[in-house]
């Protein structure tokens, strides 16, 4: 039967490498790609339009707002539906252990450890998000590192110990902040006379020049995507290391 | 020419780590080494200039994937049939 | 093209990123259409999602380009511009012009690469994590009612759950029922869930259906008795029948999971 | 072919021309590169450790002491590499490497004692002079 899956791969793959000869080489400035006016123009004015150094997020935050937005949007109903998909379905039954699972005191060395690091990786991560115009970074990573600081708490002491920082109410509250602080500076924009995401029509409530203005919603708007992924992440970990039922688990 | 042979080993490394990924039977193994194949790919790309994309990838598809991968995998059968 | 060897020169020197982005996407589609196992499919799925951003990022490569990223020259906070700024005695007019970035030539846009790409996967590569999350969860769920995510084991279940579902004379009821109400579908129903049920559970249901017709008036009798216990079940099964085009209604995992769902909302409640 | 340039490129691009100038700080750069070898010789070592030590604990021993001296190493070897000329961007740059090698210090020797407490916890029993005689005479009685 196992054989039968390998007439589509291989009739997919004899069009791809067929279609792979027609390819620029690798790395030619003249292929279509990178003589594209999009993509020159995105050089060229990024500077000029939002004083932003780094291209991929000024593309990011302030072209492409609207395809970003939805993006979180994306992440955000993810974690909902893992959220519905695992609550209250049980699992094992509670009180129940497993073989290999064994009843340990939080190691000592580990939560020490632990102790130290957190502070400095959440700061790390707050770095990340600011920091995100001049060097690579941004909202995404500066989120996924916060993540991870409240998965590490989880991991070393146990979930309850990271739920009592980051209940899962108050997560999905903060990812709603997210989408909801994007969302309106999209709106404020609106409201100040310019279009959806516009952000240079900030200008009139900050005391800075237009190229400014857009500058710092983008740091807004990153901030909104750092809380939602931060949150989801940590909600996808807590619900899939306990099958939903936020008790015990890794 | 030193950072196209660098390039060009990491390609077929990658191959390799997506085979092995697919062919061990121990589960958690596989998601470790789909972290492996994640963290090659980040240094790829951060060879390749997309410094965004591979810091990306390096916390996300090494970190957290794998994070996910092993939680899930703790509460299913650890071993796989093929 | 195809002659005195200019082709390995095409595919394997000058363009072998694309032949590994191929390779990768192969392996990653084999394994989603072969392998038995629910994650291995998914670290599959995983495998051909980087082999797509492996792509994009490949088309996004310049020569002789750096990263996306201002260097101090062009860079409007740079060292440079404050520098500038510094040095020279202007008015705050002048400066200001000074200050201000200018667009870049031409040749200057030839120095970086293509940011673009860059954007459209970065977004690409969390919102694959979050649906990998989302995967995962529905295995969870799948582990949690069948007991296995072998997906060969999991067809028996599947198929033995129906059998029994369709044994069953209280479902056997519901169905005529169903059927009589709506009579212009009637034989493209049954015929459906007769086929999708395997052979076992046809030869049981020929064996069964001698017995069911004798008991017809009975059970059409004892319907009101029965009716108020299977009415809180009733939605569920039904509803979930008319979901897919197999019945894949397992009677005793579904059974299962209304308990519990309504144990923890008590708890919850309280 | 000179290719694309990249990010490590990007970093030590200003630091190079400036060491080529002036040919000073030439010390620097073969002590950085001599630290690097270094390194990758120890990685070497925890490598072969890794698959020849005979059980889960001193294989572990292996990979914890070779990856955290070697990465030290290494990175102290990129640190004295990239500081060409004494600036201040250079030695913002060394600080943010012994950063690194702060942390690996801090969380290398962490996870190793982890691994090792599940290990132990898991029952698994380091290899005694008892387990390798047996073995030996079965491997022998095999043999005979």
């Amino acid at each position: 039967m196992k054989w039968i899956s390998l007439i589509p791969v291989v009739g997919v793959g004899v069009l791809l490498l067929f279609a792979a000869q027609d390819f620029p080489e690798w790395g030619d400035p003249q292929s279509p790609a990178s003589q594209s006016p999009v993509a020159s123009h995105f050089i060229n004015n990024t500077g000029v339009d939002t004083e932003v150094p780094n291209m991929v997020t000024a593309v990011l935050a302030d072209y492409r707002g609207f395809d970003t937005m939805f993006e979180t949007v994306v992440v955000f109903i993810a974690g909902i539906a893992v959220l519905a998909i695992l609550k209250g379905s049980g699992g094992r039954r509670r009180g129940t252990r497993r073989a290999y699972e064994v009843e340990a005191e939080p190691d000592i060395i580990v939560t020490h450890t632990v102790r130290l690091m957190v502070p400095v990786i959440q700061i790390f991560a707050f770095y990340v998000l600011a920091h995100g115009h001049v060097s690579p970074g941004g909202g995404f990573q500066g989120g996924v590192v916060m993540g991870a600081s409240f998965i590490l708490v989880a991991l070393a002491w146990d979930l309850d110990h990271a739920l009592v920082r980051m209940s899962l109410p108050r997560c999905m509250a903060i990812a709603a902040a997210g989408i909801i602080i994007y969302a309106g500076i999209g709106f404020l924009s609106m409201f100040l006379g310019g279009e959806f995401l516009d952000y240079a029509e900030l200008e009139k409530v900050l005391p800075v020049s237009r190229e400014m203005a857009r500058y710092h919603a983008m740091l807004g708007v990153e901030i909104g995507v750092g809380f939602t992924v931060t949150s989801i992440m940590f909600a996808l970990y807590a619900n899939l290391s306990t099958e939903g039922r936020l008790k015990g688990g890794l | 020419m030193g950072l196209e042979l660098f390039n060009t080993f990491i390609l077929l490394l990658l191959v390799v780590t997506a085979l092995a990924a697919l062919r061990v039977r121990d589960l958690i193994t596989a998601a470790a080494v789909l972290g492996v194949y994640s963290f090659l790919m980040c240094l790829l790309w951060a060879e390749m200039g997309a410094v965004d994309v591979a810091f990306t990838e390096a916390t996300v598809g090494a970190g957290i994937s794998t994070v996910v991968l092993v939680a899930t995998i703790f509460n299913l059968k650890r071993k796989s049939n093929d | 093209m195809f002659e005195d060897g200019a082709i390995i020169n095409e595919l394997l020197i000058e363009r072998l990123n694309y032949i590994i982005y191929v390779v990768l996407l192969l392996i990653g589609l084999h394994a989603m259409i072969s392998k038995q196992n629910l994650i291995k499919k998914l670290i599959g799925m995983s495998i051909f999602q980087t082999a797509i951003i492996l792509f994009y990022v490949s088309i996004a490569v310049k020569d002789n380009a750096t990263i996306p990223i201002y260097k101090t020259e062009h860079d409007p906070h740079g060292d440079a511009a404050k520098a500038a700024v510094l040095d020279s005695n202007r008015s705050g007019e002048e400066t200001k012009a000074f200050y201000a970035p200018v667009m870049l030539k031409p040749e200057e846009t030839q120095q970086y690469s293509n940011p673009l790409p860059h954007v459209l996967m970065l977004t690409a590569i969390v919102v694959g994590v979050a649906t990998l999350g989302l995967a995962l969860a529905l295995c969870l769920r799948i582990q949690q009612g069948y007991g296995t995510v072998e997906e060969d084991e999991l067809l028996v279940k599947i198929e033995r759950s129906d059998a029994r579902y369709s044994q069953s004379p209280l479902a056997k009821a519901k169905n005529r029922r169903r059927t009589q109400s709506r009579n212009t579908r009637k034989p493209r129903t049954s015929v459906k869930s007769t086929k999708s049920i395997g052979k076992s559970a046809k030869s049981l249901e020929s064996r069964d259906s001698t017995k069911t017709k004798k008991t017809t008036s009975k059970s059409n009798l004892s319907q009101p008795k029965k009716k108020p216990a299977s009415t809180s079940r009733k939605p569920r099964s039904s509803s979930s029948k008319v979901e897919g085009s197999k019945p894949t209604t397992p009677k005793a995992p579904a059974k299962k999971a209304s308990e519990k769902t309504r144990a923890p909302k008590k708890k919850g409640a309280e | 072919m000179m290719s694309f340039s990249s990010p490590f490129q990007c970093l030590a691009s200003a630091t190079v021309e400036a060491g080529s100038s002036e040919g000073g700080f030439l010390v620097l750069q073969v002590i950085g590169v001599l630290l690097g070898v270094l390194g990758l010789i120890f990685f070497l070592g925890a490598a072969v450790g890794l698959v020849r030590f005979p059980d889960f604990y001193t294989r572990l021993h292996a990979a914890g002491k070779g990856d955290t001296l070697s990465t030290m190493l290494m990175l102290t070897g990129f640190a004295l590499v990239t500081m060409e000329d004494f600036s201040l961007s250079s030695w913002l740059l060394l600080i943010k490497i012994m950063a690194v090698v702060f942390f690996i210090y801090l969380t290398s020797p962490t996870s190793s004692h982890a691994l090792m407490r599940a290990a132990f916890e898991d029952d698994e029993m380091p290899i005694t002079e008892d387990d390798i005689k047996k073995r030996n005479r079965q491997k022998g009685g095999k043999k005979s």
